[in-house]
């Protein structure tokens, strides 16, 4: 644990393994929801293409300083986010900043990112990308309640609010909190698929109708720096919802194996899903999730 | 004399001096306003004695002003905010009509909260209350817009508040045979439960009613999208706190040692209540005053619940989003106010693309919405953080899940105040708008720059905080400068998070400016892709008219239902009881030689039950 | 100008691998080839195995699919579209009438030659080209570009003035706005 | 040279001789009844301030001793109000010396009626007589009958009819009372009185208590009996109304308490002023708040605030009538200027309406803000004298534990900022009607509103100029014992 250099090398392996796995992630959701329709899909490194292409783009436009800055936002909140988050229980490399910060702030610092995404694309003064920025909000508000709430469960029934500290009582009681708490589990997964902006809740980009939304004045190097972002993220949330409920990872292939397994859950999802209108996936996130929200919290209290 | 009298001569000395510098000609009341900035912060920091006391009788009653840390505390508030806010508005005011009056009025509003905040009496605290209400009248009325209703209902209920503590006040004095707010403490516990709860209740009324709490709120946003931008930073940063002051030691002073927690825990419901509503109704606001203003009372909301839940943690955290809110609801006003000096409009579906016309403000605006919103790596974010804790280890869930509600809608109004003003599409009509002048841009800069350092460093004003809750029973706070830590262990460390966010930002800001700096163009706001078509100069695309129309179907049940109707329905029904009322005067004098003969026969038939025989 | 691919740097190759194989596709389908391109991209033909994918707007595509005749009217969309792209860009041209005007050759208002107006990577021959014809484009974009042969991007930079020329002939009432790099 | 006869006998005197001096000089008739007001003030200050403590200065009339002769009484209470009287006819005279309005040709009349009233009102306060207190208060009735048509039009007329009207059954049931009251003891001396009418049949005293109660509380605007009160008001000229609501009012409240405090000892009689001044409060406040005119808002406020100082009086407590002493002097003081303000705020409007005095704030700077500052002072706004006296009216409620009544009154005084600041707003924050004809204020009003306006800022930042003084005068009204010993030396109170 000792030493700077560790901590510096830890972060980046971190960040790059995070970086990998989420784009590997990615492809496969390609390849699958490729597979679904009975297409060859692409193959699954093909993000790492799509992000080295934009990246070598030769030029780029931006609107203004907050365009310029918008994916920066964005990935400064999604490496930051990895730093505070336990990736393995425990080890050298992989467990970071994890002790200087709790679950309050990891919420927080979460929507970090796409507050600054939402003025950057802002100042690109497209339509769209105000449409779409307006409807991720709404979404925002949607489906942070039923994850809240569940959150607030674990944290009022084991007394911590850190996430270091729920991983030693899953550890300890030998029981993963999906079991332990079962409600608290539904609600947040009940929540999920909104986090991940799949179909049905792919309301805030959907080409059809927005031109991909926020991102639409979006080329070359930003878009790259988002697409990575993304992936990071993606790896995020994943490991949090593990390190929350799954009584975390003490090795990368567990750690794989259980954030591929709830990964697969918003993709299948998404991939026989429409779309809702924005209204209508508030009023499913205030529906059922929220009622085992509550179940959880009273489960909880009592 | 003590200096205490001097600091309140002082501000009154200058208040004439404004008025009447103005009424000779402008720049020699511009001087003296400048003075009063820099004189009398310069004096209360310098001069004041904390530790004094002066004690008088006036009419028989036994009044004493002096200092306590919690006085301070607030005192602290009011004078950083203030003197930035007057710089300001010498910028804000420059062409506008009748500045004696508004320099007069502002500067008594300043010396009515800095008696307050040093009144150790009840009759103190209420004359100044009072002349904190009505100066603030007067600038509420200022601009002329709406004074029968705005003024007229803001008058009101800070009247209703008023008069609740007022009626408090005899009745203690009635109970206690003094006035001194200590003797009241001190006595509280052998009331009888009635008095007991009549006058914590009515003392309750009149502060919760300052900090606009739900269901007495009503007259906060007019007031504050009304008044001159320049004072309504103010008006919402310090005045506001007035209330919260004054419940602080309500509260904890009185239910929390008499063991009504209950009454306090009905504070923070309302409190959440306040800020769930406020969000939602701030969030359909199309002027960015409107919204600023229903933002200034769901953040109120926060500090209401922090300081009704009453744990040591809770306390701390409403009293330092107190001092935050001053903070960033000045830069935001005073952000709104120079846009809408500049530009002419705080309408949001007119005023678009003022970032690169005005970015100072921009930035002010920038980082105290960040500040608002309670992300990290800012000030917000640790009073957010420390109300949720506090929450969560008391096992309020509910109430938690309210402020997230609360504070996670927050995010859309913040990011419509942005987008609304200063993000979009340039307009042609906005071609020739310059930034503000320096004396509106640098307060606003000043208070930025705190923001920015309560992001790393809270410590700095939780030494005040810790100090004033000395006053309120809580001795041996702990604090760090830079670690905020529950009561379950949980600790957050602000300096690794300013440190982890603040590396990864600058290098992937090197990286991406770097990359193909040189092949990294600027295009104007009109050149987005729309289909291939030219959007000409006098289009605007820019989306601003219902925002967020999809949120407000979602809620259209809850908000069907304005709490104004309701005063208003009110207010109509009593208007027409009075309408009965004027009748009986018919203007006939037979009538009234009627009146008088049934009013003597009445007396004589009754004369029996009246006189006993 | 035109590298062959041992005179390529290290980098080049990378990046051209890259570009070939992540093309990101705006189709401009104002002609009847915009037809063909759902088959293109759906389960019968499947594109995306090639890292063909759609992309919403200008500033995030590679390949700009001209799906058919142009009108004159229309042009000036196309010519705004291909600016807003980011370089490298490419152009498809679809059918014959994107190569000589086809049936419409003789027309008031259409095009003939677009490769007078944008400068044009590949064409697809056809009337109209089926997909597998117009995956066979694609694949020839792909083998241009690892070659680092596809360069109507820098074609058009190079010889804007001529470009232009063209195009105000046709566009009557110029109002775009100026493409500077 | 200080006697208190010179009060009565000299404004009397002048007033019959005024139109004798216009006709040597004309500008006498402005003149001279300044110098005899200035002559009274200074003579009941000099007394007032000379008087030794407990021991009222007493005059017998015509050289009979009391109780045959009539007498009167100077003491610290009478001569308090006596001196505040004095004070502000003074005023209203500095004011009225040259008001346009009252023409040279009528200013004789007016003066003369003037007079009389002040004459009336200092008779009424000063006399040890109850029948010749009656006969005081029909001087002062009459002569305000006078100068409520002082206008002379149709509406003036119809006022001073009902004022007649109202104030003829007013008188009747004095009377009546006095009649009673002379019967059952024998004499009209009010000390002798007190002293005997404890030996009245209970049942004829609730009567006579009666009686006197609706009698005086016509002149005190009580509720129901102030019909006579809006239009009386608002159709007599502005500083007529000043004087109204400072000096007739003030000698009517005065009558009911010195009555009923010192002369009849009736038990229940608090309640009911308790009963009635609180509907005097509701009523008047309530309707004042719909009125368009703003002399009859003025008008409903007077009533409201004497329903006020009714109540104050009501709890036969020295707090509370340390309090209602503070609220008479409050409303004296500051409802004389709100209505001299009114004067030329409504001088060239002919409806008198609240909306024709948009944005008079910057075409009459001055009168404005006298206007503001009287009603912020008359709400009970601090730093001004109205705020001490609200603080010690309720006090002195929450002392009689009438928390309901604290209430009401907070309530009523909701109602009160309301119409109040609807004239403020209007006044500074609303741009002004084109056609405005107005008329600045004449040296003299700005003068004697200044003085006014200092005295409210004066007291209200330091009220103890004042307090000691009320509370010797409240000493006085309850050392009833004393009261007789004095006035009649030889007789003691069994």
């Amino acid at each position: 644990m000792e030493g700077i250099g560790y901590k510096i090398l830890g972060a980046l392996l971190t960040t790059l393994l995070a970086f990998t796995v989420g784009m590997f992630y990615a492809g496969f959701r390609r390849k699958i929801i490729a597979r679904i329709q009975n297409r060859v899909g692409p193959p699954v490194y093909q993000n790492f293409l799509d992000v080295l292409k934009l990246l070598s783009k030769k030029t780029s436009v931006n609107h203004g300083i907050m365009q310029h800055l918008a994916p920066l936002w964005l990935i400064t909140m999604s490496v930051s986010t990895l730093m505070f988050i336990p990736v393995l229980k425990d080890g050298l490399f992989f467990t970071n900043l994890n002790f200087s910060g709790d679950l309050i702030f990891l919420l927080y610092i979460m929507v970090f990112g796409p507050l600054g995404m939402a003025l950057g694309a802002g100042q690109t003064g497209n339509p769209n990308s105000a449409i779409g920025v307006s409807r991720g909000l709404t979404q925002m508000v949607g489906f942070e309640i039923p994850w809240i709430m569940a959150i607030v469960a674990l944290m009022i029934q084991y007394k911590t609010t850190s996430v270091t500290g729920l991983l030693d009582i899953q550890s300890q009681n030998g029981t993963w909190m999906m079991f332990s708490s079962p409600l608290a589990f539904i609600a947040a997964l009940l929540a999920m698929p909104g986090m991940f902006r799949y179909a049905p809740f792919d309301i805030v980009g959907a080409p059809a109708e927005l031109a991909s939304g926020p991102i639409s004045e979006f080329g070359g190097k930003y878009l790259s720096t988002m697409m990575t972002s993304g992936s990071i993220f993606a790896f995020v949330k994943l490991t949090l919802y593990v390190d929350l409920f799954m009584g975390g990872a003490s090795n990368l292939i567990e750690l794989v194996i259980k954030t591929f397994a709830l990964y697969m859950y918003p993709v299948l999802w998404g991939a026989v899903s429409p779309r809702f209108r924005t209204e209508q996936a508030v009023r499913y996130f205030w529906g059922w999730p929220l009622f085992f929200g509550f179940a959880a919290l009273i489960y909880a209290a009592f | 004399m003590s200096s205490l009298v001097i600091l309140i001569l002082i501000i009154a000395g200058f208040a004439l001096l404004s008025y009447f510098g103005h009424s000779i000609n402008k720049t020699a009341g511009n001087i003296a306003v400048f003075a009063a900035a820099v004189l009398i912060p310069l004096y209360w920091f310098t001069r004041v004695d904390f530790s004094e006391t002066v004690s008088f009788t006036i009419s028989g009653f036994q009044m004493e002003l002096g200092y306590n840390m919690y006085g301070k505390l607030f005192s602290l508030i009011v004078m950083i905010l203030s003197p930035l806010a007057l710089i300001y508005a010498l910028g804000y005011m420059k062409d506008s009509k009748r500045t004696g009056t508004f320099y007069f009025s502002f500067l008594f509003s300043i010396l009515g909260m800095t008696g307050i905040l040093m009144s150790r009496d009840f009759i103190s605290l209420f004359i100044f209350w009072e002349i904190m209400t009505w100066s603030s009248y007067l600038l509420v009325i200022f601009l002329g817009k709406d004074v029968e209703k705005t003024g007229i209902r803001y008058m009101v209920f800070s009247a209703l508040g008023a008069y609740a503590m007022f009626m408090a006040i005899v009745i203690i004095h009635r109970n206690t045979g003094s006035m001194m707010l200590n003797d009241y403490f001190n006595a509280f516990g052998n009331f009888s439960t009635g008095t007991k709860f009549l006058t914590g209740i009515l003392l309750m009324f009149g502060f919760a009613l300052k900090s606009a709490v739900m269901p007495v709120h009503v007259w906060a946003p007019g007031a504050y999208s009304n008044t001159p931008m320049a004072y309504t930073s103010v008006f919402s940063g310090a005045l506001s706190k007035m209330g919260v002051y004054g419940l602080g030691f309500v509260v904890i002073n009185l239910f929390a040692h008499a063991n009504l927690h209950f009454a306090g825990t009905i504070l923070a419901w309302l409190g959440a209540v306040t800020a769930v509503l406020a969000t939602f109704s701030a969030i359909f606001q199309d002027d960015a005053k409107k919204l600023l203003a229903y933002s200034s009372i769901a953040q109120l909301g926060y500090i209401v619940t922090g300081i009704g839940i009453g744990t040591e943690l809770s306390i701390f955290a409403g009293l330092y989003l107190a001092v935050l809110h001053a903070a960033f609801k000045g830069v935001l006003f005073m952000a709104a106010g120079a846009v809408e000096r500049q530009a002419g409009s705080t309408d949001m579906t007119e005023v678009t693309g003022l970032i690169r016309k005005m970015p100072l403000t921009f930035f002010a605006s920038l980082v105290a919405i960040i500040a608002l919103a309670g992300v990290p790596p800012l000030g917000g974010f640790v009073g957010k953080w420390m109300l949720y804790e506090s929450l969560i280890n008391n096992g309020n869930f509910l109430m938690v899940i309210m402020i997230f509600l609360s504070s996670t809608a927050a995010f859309l109004y913040s990011y419509k105040f942005l987008f609304g003003l200063f993000l979009g599409q340039e307009e042609p009509e906005f071609e020739n708008v310059k930034e503000a002048s320096p004396l509106m841009t640098i307060p606003m800069l000043l208070l930025s720059v705190f923001l920015m350092i309560t992001g790393s460093f809270p410590g700095i004003v939780f030494k005040y905080i810790a100090e004033g809750m000395t006053d309120l029973g809580f001795h041996d706070v702990n604090w760090q400068m830079s670690v905020l830590t529950n009561a379950w262990g949980d600790s957050v460390n602000l300096q690794h998070v300013t440190l982890s966010i603040g590396v990864v930002f600058v290098v992937f800001l090197i990286f991406l400016t770097w990359k193909g700096y040189k092949k990294t163009y600027y295009v104007s706001t009109k050149d987005i892709s729309s289909s291939g078509e030219v959007i000409k100069p006098e289009d605007n695309m820019t989306y601003s008219t219902d925002f967020y129309k999809p949120f407000e179907r979602v809620l259209h049940p809850i908000l069907k239902r304005k709490i104004e109707k309701y005063y208003d329905e009110f207010g109509e029904g009593i208007g027409a009881l009075f309408d009965f009322m004027r009748r009986i005067y018919t203007g006939n004098g037979q009538t009234y030689a009627f009146y008088v003969i049934v009013f003597l026969v009445i007396l004589l038939v009754f004369s029996k039950n009246i006189f006993g025989y | 100008m035109y590298n062959d691919k041992e005179s390529q740097k290290i980098v080049d190759i990378i990046q051209n691998f890259a570009r070939k194989h992540s093309l990101f596709v705006l189709a401009y389908g104002t002609g009847c080839g915009a037809i063909e391109i759902p088959p293109t991209m759906t389960s019968r033909y499947d594109a995306e195995r090639f890292g063909i994918r759609g992309a919403a707007t200008p500033r995030q595509a590679d390949v700009l699919l001209i799906t058919g005749y142009l009108a004159t009217k229309t042009l000036k969309r196309v010519i705004r579209v291909y600016e807003q792209m980011q370089d490298p860009k490419y152009v498809m041209g679809f059918g014959s009438c994107a190569i000589n005007g086809g049936m419409y050759w003789d027309s008031y208002n259409t095009i003939n030659m677009l490769d007078k107006y944008i400068p044009v990577d590949v064409y697809i021959n056809g009337c109209m080209p089926r997909p597998e014809a117009v995956i066979a484009g694609f694949v020839k974009l792909q083998k241009l570009i690892q070659e680092g042969k596809a360069d109507g991007w820098d074609r058009y930079k190079k010889n804007l003035d001529e470009y232009r020329a063209n195009q105000k002939k046709i566009i009557t009432n110029w109002v775009m706005p100026d493409f500077n790099r | 040279m200080t006697d208190p006869v010179y009060f009565i006998a000299i404004p009397l005197l002048t007033a019959f001789l005024l139109p004798l001096f216009g006709k040597i000089y004309k500008p006498l008739i402005g003149i001279i009844p300044g110098l005899v007001f200035a002559f009274t003030a200074y003579i009941s200050f000099d007394l007032y301030f000379n008087l030794e403590p407990g021991k009222p200065v007493i005059v017998q009339m015509a050289g009979w001793a009391p109780p045959w002769g009539i007498n009167l009484v100077f003491g610290e209470f009478s001569g308090l109000i006596v001196s505040l009287i004095t004070f502000l006819a003074f005023l209203v005279w500095v004011y009225s010396y040259n008001f346009k309005k009252v023409g040279f040709d009528n200013s004789k009349k007016y003066f003369t009626l003037l007079m009389l009233m002040v004459a009336g009102s200092i008779g009424v306060v000063l006399t040890g007589d109850i029948f010749n207190m009656f006969v005081f208060l029909e001087i002062t009735a009459i002569s305000s009958y006078g100068l409520t048509a002082f206008y002379k039009g149709r509406d003036s007329a119809e006022a001073a009819f009902k004022f007649l009207l109202i104030g003829s059954l007013s008188s009747t049931f004095i009377l009546l009372a006095i009649l009673l009251l002379y019967k059952q003891t024998g004499t009209l001396n009010m000390a002798e009185i007190a002293i005997k009418s404890q030996a009245i049949d209970p049942k004829i005293k609730s009567i006579i208590a009666i009686l006197f109660f609706v009698g005086f509380g016509i002149e005190a605007e009580m509720f129901p009996l102030n019909g006579w009160v809006p239009d009386a008001y608002s159709q007599a000229p502005g500083p007529v109304a000043a004087s109204f609501a400072s000096i007739l009012a003030k000698s009517g409240i005065y009558a009911l308490i010195r009555v009923f405090y010192t002369v009849l000892d009736v038990e229940g009689i608090f309640n009911l002023l308790l009963t009635a001044g609180l509907l005097t409060i509701i009523f008047a406040e309530f309707t004042a708040m719909r009125q368009t005119r703003l002399r009859r808002m003025l008008a409903y406020s007077s009533i409201g605030q004497m329903g006020l100082i009714m109540v104050a009086f009501s709890f036969n407590t020295k707090a509370g009538v340390f309090a209602g002493l503070f609220l008479m002097f409050n409303h004296a003081v500051i409802k004389t200027l709100l209505f001299l303000a009114s004067g030329f705020l409504t001088y060239s409007t002919k409806q008198k309406k609240i909306r024709d005095l948009d944005g008079f704030g910057k075409i009459m700077p001055f009168t404005s803000l006298m206007f503001g500052l009287g009603a912020f002072a008359i709400v009970g706004l601090p730093p001004f004298s109205g705020f001490w006296g609200k603080l010690n009216m309720l006090t002195a409620t929450a002392d009689s534990n009438l928390y309901l009544v604290i209430a009401l009154i907070l309530v009523v005084a909701v109602v009160e900022i309301i119409y109040y600041f609807k004239v403020i707003g209007r006044l500074y924050f609303r741009e002004r009607h084109e056609d405005v004809n107005i008329q600045k204020p004449t040296w003299n009003a700005v003068l004697a509103m200044s003085i006014l306006a200092l005295v409210i800022i004066g007291v209200g930042l330091y009220p103890d100029f004042i307090t000691d003084y009320l509370a010797k005068a409240t000493n006085e009204l309850f050392d009833k014992a004393g009261y007789i010993k004095h006035v009649l030396p030889s007789l003691s109170l069994n």
